[in-house]
């Protein structure tokens, strides 16, 4: 009479009359990108998760060995939508180690910065969606206009509000406007100042609270052996972080703290990302004041005629969903051999699904979705 | 030729038709279906800063609610399966924004083997929206247009989809259901 | 005339020639059934008004010391219940008539003539013998109906026995106990005599008096009782199912109104707690937890025969609270209450059993969509469960809104709170039901084989509709001939058709009515003014843009029943974990073991020593009390 | 019509709270007769069916409430009689969408009636601890007793059970945090997931009036039900706000959260407001 | 332990290994098909629990596919990628599943693009592509340019008005 208190995959074993099917996206509200699982459910509940992606699948790897090695710098950043620049920064990188280039500093100091920032346009606009994932609006289209002034700052600095392609192989592609740096300044004490309003709607909400806690719980070592990585592993309580372990632009001449939690949950993965707002406020304000000065790029003649010497390497940056990464392997060419990708959402969005979906509720999917913030696009490639 | 055309639309547009265009132009619903990275600049455009709610436009949750097919950037094959159902299943009036280059000619991804290249060989679009990816006051921009036509009368994109519907779904059989390699010799080689 | 003895005469042989000729003619048996229920009917309505009319037979026996000389007294309790007994069966015989033609069901007549006759004799004779004799009758008659000769059903069917046998066997020792007192078992001059006994000396009074009880509410299915219900409903036969559930319940109610009620509103109204007499206090809340925990358990049922039957524990338990208050509103909505359950629970039951006729199943998983290819059966059912879910057009409204009036009046506020908790939640587990049968996606064996029953079988569901939507606009043409009964209990207002009055306010049906109608055709005429429609297929649905055929959903993996309230049922987990039917199980697995032990004592030699320790053990107890 | 209007300001207030502009005034009403001209998609005529009940029910449910001490016909407004109508008024919503086939929806209900069980209780409470003070289940004489100046509202009298209808009524108008029967991220909003067109019209129409007809309840409750009809219906507009405000900071519960907290919060303020009134 | 010493210890404990230190945390590993596994194995036993990703190269004119598999430890902060040469013409391989769970997407999607085979992977289903007719897209000799011109670029569109 009553299976309440069997387990829901043996329920759905026994009878599959009890099954029924729920399209999650990819046209559906909850879901960030073009991406979807179709789920088996039970009652209110997932007995089985189905992967859906591919939806995004442009080829990246393909098109880029048939481009120019300057050409390519249009396409990277749109492999990540919300966080453009590490991808410039992990393939400049990658280039960099194969040619045995060392860039100027001020361009070092400008990659800091201009990392920090998309990192920061990424947070809000993940922890926008946690908002609109519980219906709390208000603090999406907060979030998002405030956003929207860290846009307006590379928009001034780069040409591009969304997309800047802005490193370049050799340094970045120009230098820092006039009076912009006075103008993140300011930026950084009115984000610091806006940081208690968001503690207030959103990180404080006893709603939010309950909603956050055990969604999707991780353990450090499930985090390590699965490949998840960034926010989502320092939430297990790992402090690891790629920016001190492997430091690359000028970390490694950056003061820092690595902000860690302990439960792994929905909950501390959000409370991480409030934490590193501290953390990228703090570095882009230490990389302003110490911002060198001298030249911001190494000139490396005609770009058409660009060619990377024969050699590979794999170059990856901390972006605010995980490891980055890029292996280049050159032949000598004008145009690469082979790109490889590494997206950090892929084992999230592709295989943790499979671990956390079964049982849990369907209220929570969008959630932990967003949590997590997988990226369809960056799995999809 | 073409002025005729229109003139003749405008003399055929009763006062009734008149009246009820107005509030489409209104009320025009968005429907929540990021199809591609063009999504991202949607959500600046309806926040606090251009706050598209002004005009009356919002996002909702399911096609048989919405008006606009926006559809944000490329299409993959895969994604235009989905597209095609979606479109289907809107009612009538129904209008698609073509978001970016990638919906005209294919845009930075016009050689890759998943994407296709002209959106308006699979759906009717009414109007496109050209860069990539395309400004928020552009977006505005479309859909001020689309008011006006809608307001005219001439934003039926649903009437040439029903009017040349075998010629739609020829195009888009020929890229969902195709059958056998188009490199013939290929295949026996590898597989 | 032919007098009241003579139509059980006529039901007993009538069963007898049915069971020995006509096992094999399904359909002649049941125009036979027909038959005599139009004629019991029709006599029936001759008696009304001719109240205290008396007969009696030329034999007289001795029980006892007492003599006894058995007869009928046609009172308006006894009239109302087996004039509501008739009708209904004569309703479902029609419905039977056709349901007998699928195979899988057998002859049921010759019993259920067995419990007319019982019935009869229950709500008419005037002495506890005869009582007693149609109570054991209805009991061994409707098991028979309920096993119906299948090892299958016996586990089920037996928990059904057992409690209609406890429940025969506190009768009897009640009336054993009435015999000895009073040295008369004539039911009318017995209450009189305990009122005053109740008056005098309520501890003398109080152990009768709650056997009494007791045997009633487990007929009646009241909490902790109310296991045998559903476990009944699911293992009858599909037709008889509305009977069991529009009835037989309320041979629970028939006898506590008979004779507990009258006792405990006039004997112990000096012992009282909130304005009541204790003994009546306690079981309305028994009513009201009862209604409560049925409601919860019916939240997570799957079976719909379980599911209503778990409906009709609640209502049975609204019931019970409206008399136990003992004010003449009480009575009267409980009573209306009862009569209306009668009605909309039956129907329900049968458009169930046309869904078992033309699908073979009970399960709610299994089902979805039929409304699609049964739109008959599905108004019926959708009326039914807004009359069951008391909302307002339907009967079950008027009688729910006197319940709220009166413990209103009698200000058992807390008790209004928990009856409004029933209530809602008799809306969700309706809705429930009526999503999972009739709505949603229908399943790919059923859009083939599934079509309307026959017009004969639909002719009880018409009539019930049309009872059910009149009665609840016009809830006068049924409280106005209860006028009589009503009197017994003390109320003397006289109804209009459709003002009923409250203790803190009246209610117009008419009027709520109109406007409802007026609002449906403001809103009709709104949808049908506007645009055209575009009418597509099931399964082209909003399914985030994919292709269901890709995942291999079908209309079968795209309807939701299972679990439709899971989360509030989680909530309730902690009452389910120790549910009643646990306990029972556990009783039961104990009483076995020492039935083996006991048996071990008497058949195994080297136990003689136990055995003879237990002898002694026995005289000594028994030397005690001697 | 004035339903929608409060929807149309509602819908501002949010925009203001999100520091946004909003959309005007009127848009509710386009978007209303732009949905009845449009083509709308069923799937069955139980759909169309469950629509007109929805409405119809909803509609003869607010003729029941007094307007200012106002009613149609001399039924006092009698609140149980209110309060099952619109039950019917749900179950035709319930029922219609249920008929479109999608799983979504019955999700949607089973949440929204699991949520309906929630706060029928605290309602049943708050009614009847007016019940025992007037005597009388009709609306009009609960708002009768409050004649005379501010101080005799029963805000003032009962605040406890004023906050704790509050609760009760954010609740019955499914706004956050009790939304979880639209919850668009979660179910893509649940019960209105198929329907288009004039099935979404009248499902607005639907939503206007039981706004409409919560307000006008509870401004008879606890406002003194007003002089005339304007003072009335700022009255209401008032209620609105308060819950208009409330849904635009908060977030959603799950579902279970909600109930339990229904049962919890608002069920002990009404416990301890009749401990004061009847010990006093 | 520094990434050199890493390498040295894995090439004393296997000889038939070739290393090479790329630069201060990062070392490459070149391993035959056969016995990458217990490379492998080893690697993950001692600290190496994080693998990044695995990636296919198809060295067309060495008529060899190379798989990498880019590990990485949390103790040593030390990246190690093992290359595996496969043959091109009978490009099969054994899966990784045993170690890395997470493995099965990154061996879904390589045999997705470039048909190379992991035994002992259950589902090797296609997970990206969509009625996919050629050959797997990623190899060197499909031409994507001279594909998209075929498939999407035929036609005006004459037929719409």
């Amino acid at each position: 009479m009553i299976d309440l208190f069997t387990d829901i995959t043996e329920i759905a074993n026994k009878d599959g009359n009890k099954v029924y099917d729920i399209f999650f996206g990819p046209n559906h509200p909850g879901m960030h990108g073009n991406f979807g699982y179709v789920v088996d459910m039970i009652g209110h509940s997932i007995a089985k998760a189905r992967v859906n992606a591919g939806l995004l699948h442009r080829g990246f790897e393909k098109i880029m060995e048939t481009n120019l090695w300057h050409q390519n710098l249009s396409l990277i950043p749109r492999i990540c939508v919300v966080d453009p620049d590490p991808n410039e920064a992990a393939y400049c990188g990658a280039i960099e180690k194969i040619m045995g280039l060392e860039i100027p500093e001020r361009a070092k100091f400008i990659r800091t910065i201009t990392l920090e920032m998309s990192r920061m346009t990424s947070h809000l606009m993940g922890m926008g969606s946690v908002g609109g994932a519980t219906g709390l609006y208000t603090v999406m289209y907060l979030m998002l206009a405030d956003r929207d002034r860290l846009l307006d700052m590379f928009e001034w600095l780069t040409g591009g509000r969304i997309y800047h392609i802005y490193n370049i192989p050799g340094g970045v592609r120009r230098d820092l406007p006039k009076g912009w740096r006075d103008k993140l300044y300011g930026l950084m004490d009115f984000f610091e100042s806006k940081l208690k309003e968001y503690d207030e709607i959103l990180y404080r909400h006893p709603i939010i609270h309950k909603r956050l806690k055990g969604v999707g719980v991780i353990t450090a070592d499930q985090a390590k052996k699965w490949g998840i990585t960034g926010p989502n592993l320092r939430a297990t309580g790992v402090k690891f972080d790629t920016r001190k372990a492997y430091p690359y632009a000028a970390y490694d001449q950056l003061e820092f703290d690595i902000p860690t939690e302990k439960e792994g949950d929905a909950l501390a993965r959000a409370n991480l990302v409030r934490a590193e707002f501290e953390v990228t406020i703090s570095i882009i304000r230490q990389a302003l004041d110490k911002l060198p000065e001298g030249d911001v790029n190494i000139k490396l003649g005609n770009p058409l005629k660009f060619k990377v010497p024969e050699g590979e390497a794999y170059a990856k940056v901390e972006s605010s969903k995980g490891e980055y990464g890029y292996y280049i392997v050159s032949t000598g060419g004008i145009k690469p051999y082979r790109v490889s990708v590494r997206g950090p959402s892929l084992p999230a969005g592709l295989f943790l699904c499979h671990k956390h979906l079964p049982g849990m509720r369907i209220d929570d999917v969008a959630l932990w979705m967003n949590t997590l913030q997988i990226c369809a696009p960056d799995f999809d490639r | 030729m073409l002025n005729e055309i229109e003139q003749n639309r405008k003399e055929r547009q009763s006062a009734w038709e008149y009246v009820i265009n107005y509030f489409r132009k209104r009320s025009i619903w968005l429907l929540h279906y990021c199809t591609g990275c063009g999504a991202v600049e949607l959500p600046p455009v309806m926040t606090s800063r251009w706050d598209l709610e002004r005009f009356g436009v919002g996002p909702m949750a399911t096609p048989r609610q919405a008006d606009v097919f926006l559809v944000t950037g490329y299409a993959s094959i895969k994604t235009l399966k989905r597209m095609i159902r979606t479109y289907e299943q809107m009612p009538k009036p129904r209008w698609v924004i073509g978001f970016g280059a990638c919906t005209i000619n294919g845009g930075i991804y016009y050689k890759s083997y998943n994407v296709i290249n002209k959106l308006d060989r699979y759906i009717p679009v009414d109007i496109f929206i050209s860069g990539c990816m395309p400004r928020p006051e552009a977006i505005l921009a479309a859909l001020e247009e689309l008011r006006n036509m809608i307001q005219r009368g001439e934003a039926k994109g649903y009437d040439r989809y029903v009017k040349n519907y075998d010629w739609y779904k020829k195009n888009q059989k020929e890229i969902l259901e195709r059958e056998g390699s188009l490199f013939g010799e290929a295949d026996d080689e590898n597989k | 005339m032919i007098s009241i003895g003579a139509m059980i005469i006529l039901a007993v042989v009538l069963a007898l020639i049915t069971r020995v000729f006509l096992m094999k003619h399904k359909l002649l048996s049941w125009v036979l059934f027909s038959a005599y229920t139009a004629f019991s009917v029709f006599v029936l309505l001759k008696l009304y008004g001719n109240w205290n009319y008396f007969e009696t037979m030329n034999l007289s026996y001795l029980v006892g010391r007492i003599n006894m000389r058995p007869g009928f007294l046609n009172k308006p309790l006894g009239w109302f219940f087996s004039f509501f007994v008739m009708a209904m069966s004569f309703l479902n015989s029609f419905f039977s008539m056709g349901f007998s033609k699928s195979s899988h069901s057998r002859n049921i007549v010759p019993h259920w003539l067995m419990i007319l006759a019982a019935s009869l004799t229950v709500f008419f004779t005037k002495d506890w013998l005869l009582f007693i004799i149609g109570w054991e009758t209805l009991g061994w008659a409707s098991f028979f109906i309920i096993m119906g000769g299948k090892q299958k059903k016996y586990k089920d069917s037996m928990s059904y026995y057992f409690f209609s046998l406890v429940s025969g066997m506190l009768l009897i020792a009640a009336v054993w106990m009435i015999g000895i007192k009073f040295r008369t078992l004539n039911i009318h001059t017995t209450t009189r005599s305990m009122i005053i006994l109740a008056k005098n000396t309520p501890w003398q009074a109080f152990p009768t008096l709650l056997m009494l009880t007791l045997s009633f509410l487990i007929k009646s299915g009241a909490y902790p009782f109310h296991i045998w219900a559903p476990r009944a409903h699911k293992s009858a036969p599909a037709d008889f199912s509305p009977f069991i559930s529009g009835i037989m319940i309320k041979f629970g109610i028939f006898g506590l109104l008979l004779y507990v009620i009258p006792i405990v509103s006039k004997g112990y109204a000096g012992y009282s707690i909130f304005g009541m007499p204790v003994f009546a206090w306690v079981f309305s809340w028994l009513g009201i937890i009862t209604s409560a925990i049925a409601t919860v358990l019916a939240f997570s049922e799957n079976d719909a025969k379980r599911l209503m039957a778990y409906s009709s524990v609640a209502n049975a338990g609204y019931i019970i609270t409206a008399i136990f208050l003992g004010t003449a509103l009480g009575i009267k909505g409980g009573l209306l209450h009862a009569f209306n359950h009668m009605i909309f629970k039956a129907v329900i039951f049968m458009t169930i059993a046309a869904v078992v006729y033309r699908t073979g199943e009970t399960d709610m998983n299994k089902m979805g969509g039929l409304a699609y290819k049964m739109p008959i059966t599905f108004m019926t059912f959708l009326l039914g469960i807004i009359a069951a879910a008391g909302i307002a057009p339907m009967n079950g409204f008027v009688s729910k809104w006197m319940i709220y009036q009166a413990l209103l009046g009698q200000k058992h506020y807390f008790m209004t709170v928990a009856m409004f908790f029933a209530s809602t939640g008799a809306f969700l587990y309706l809705y429930r039901a009526l999503h999972a049968i009739f709505l949603g996606q229908i399943r790919e064996v059923h859009e083939r084989e599934v079509k309307e029953v026959p017009f004969l079988m639909q002719i009880p569901m018409w009539i019930g509709m049309i009872l059910m939507f009149g009665l609840g606009v016009f809830p006068g043409y049924l409280l106005r001939p209860m006028m009589p009964l009503m009197k017994t209990f003390g109320s003397s207002i006289s109804e209009s058709l459709n003002v009923v009055q409250g203790s803190v306010g009246s209610l117009n049906t008419l009027f709520s009515t109109v406007i409802f109608i007026l609002g449906v055709v403001i809103a009709a005429a709104i949808f049908f003014l506007s645009a055209k429609t575009h009418k597509t297929p099931m399964m082209d649905n909003y399914t985030s843009g994919e292709d269901p055929e890709e995942w291999n959903v079908t209309p079968n993996k795209y309807q939701f029943s299972y679990g439709f309230y899971e989360p509030i049922t989680k909530m309730f987990s902690w009452a389910l974990k120790r549910s009643v039917d646990k306990a029972y199980f556990k009783a039961s697995y104990i009483l076995k073991i020492i039935g083996r032990e006991i048996n071990m004592i008497f058949t195994d030699h080297n136990n003689w020593g136990y055995a003879a320790l237990l002898g002694l053990l026995a005289m000594i107890i028994g030397g005690l009390f001697l | 019509m004035v339903g929608l209007l409060f929807i149309g300001l509602g819908r501002i207030i949010t925009a203001r709270v999100q520091r946004r502009i909003g959309p005007p005034f009127y848009q509710q009403f386009i978007d209303v007769i732009k949905l009845l001209a449009r083509e709308s998609i069923w799937h069955h005529w139980i759909m169309t069916l469950g629509s007109i009940m929805a409405l119809g029910g909803l509609i003869a449910t607010m003729v029941h409430v007094p307007v200012a001490g106002w009613l149609p016909y001399d039924s006092g407004g009698p609140i149980f009689l209110i309060l099952y109508l619109a039950t019917i008024g749900y179950l035709g919503m319930a029922m219609g969408v249920s008929a479109s086939g999608n799983p979504n929806a019955p999700l949607g209900i089973g949440r929204a009636l699991s949520l309906m069980l929630g706060y029928e209780i605290p309602f049943a409470a708050i009614l009847i601890l007016f019940i025992s003070l007037t005597g009388s289940s009709s609306l009009t004489e609960i708002a009768a007793m409050q004649t005379g100046g501010f101080l005799s509202w029963n805000i003032v009298k009962f605040p406890l059970a004023f906050i704790a209808a509050e609760i009760t009524v954010q609740a019955m108008m499914a706004e956050k945090p009790f939304d979880q029967m639209i919850a668009p991220s979660e179910i893509a909003s649940g019960p209105l997931v198929e329907l288009g067109g004039k099935f979404l019209g009248l499902g607005m129409i639907q939503m206007a009036v039981a706004i409409y007809f919560e307000t006008a309840i509870m401004v008879n409750l606890f406002f003194g039900g007003g002089a005339n009809i304007f003072t009335f219906t700022l009255k209401q507009f008032g209620v609105y706000t308060i819950a208009i405000l409330i849904n635009s900071v908060m977030p959603r519960y799950k579902i279970e959260n909600a109930v339990r907290y229904i049962w919890t919060v608002p069920l002990a303020l009404i416990i301890i407001q009749m401990l004061i009134v009847f010990l006093r | 332990m520094k990434t050199s010493d890493i390498l040295n210890k894995t090439k004393e404990l296997f000889p038939y290994i070739s290393t090479e230190l790329f630069e201060e945390q990062q070392g490459r590993i070149k391993v035959d098909n056969e016995r990458f596994l217990n490379v492998l194995a080893y690697l993950r036993n001692s600290s190496f629990v994080h693998l990044a990703n695995i990636f296919a190269v198809d060295w067309i004119e060495e008529k060899e596919f190379e798989l990498n598999y880019n590990l990485w430890s949390y103790d040593h902060n030390s990246s190690i990628i093992v290359k595996v040469g496969i043959p091109r013409e009978k490009p099969e391989v054994t899966t990784v599943l045993d170690l890395w769970e997470h493995g099965q997407v990154y061996e879904q999607e390589i045999h997705e693009f470039f048909g190379i085979e992991f035994a002992g992977n259950p589902d090797l289903s296609p997970l990206f592509l969509h009625n996919w007719k050629e050959i797997p897209p990623m190899r060197k000799d499909f031409d994507t340019e001279e594909y998209s011109k075929r498939a999407f670029d035929v036609g005006e569109r004459e037929g719409a008005k």
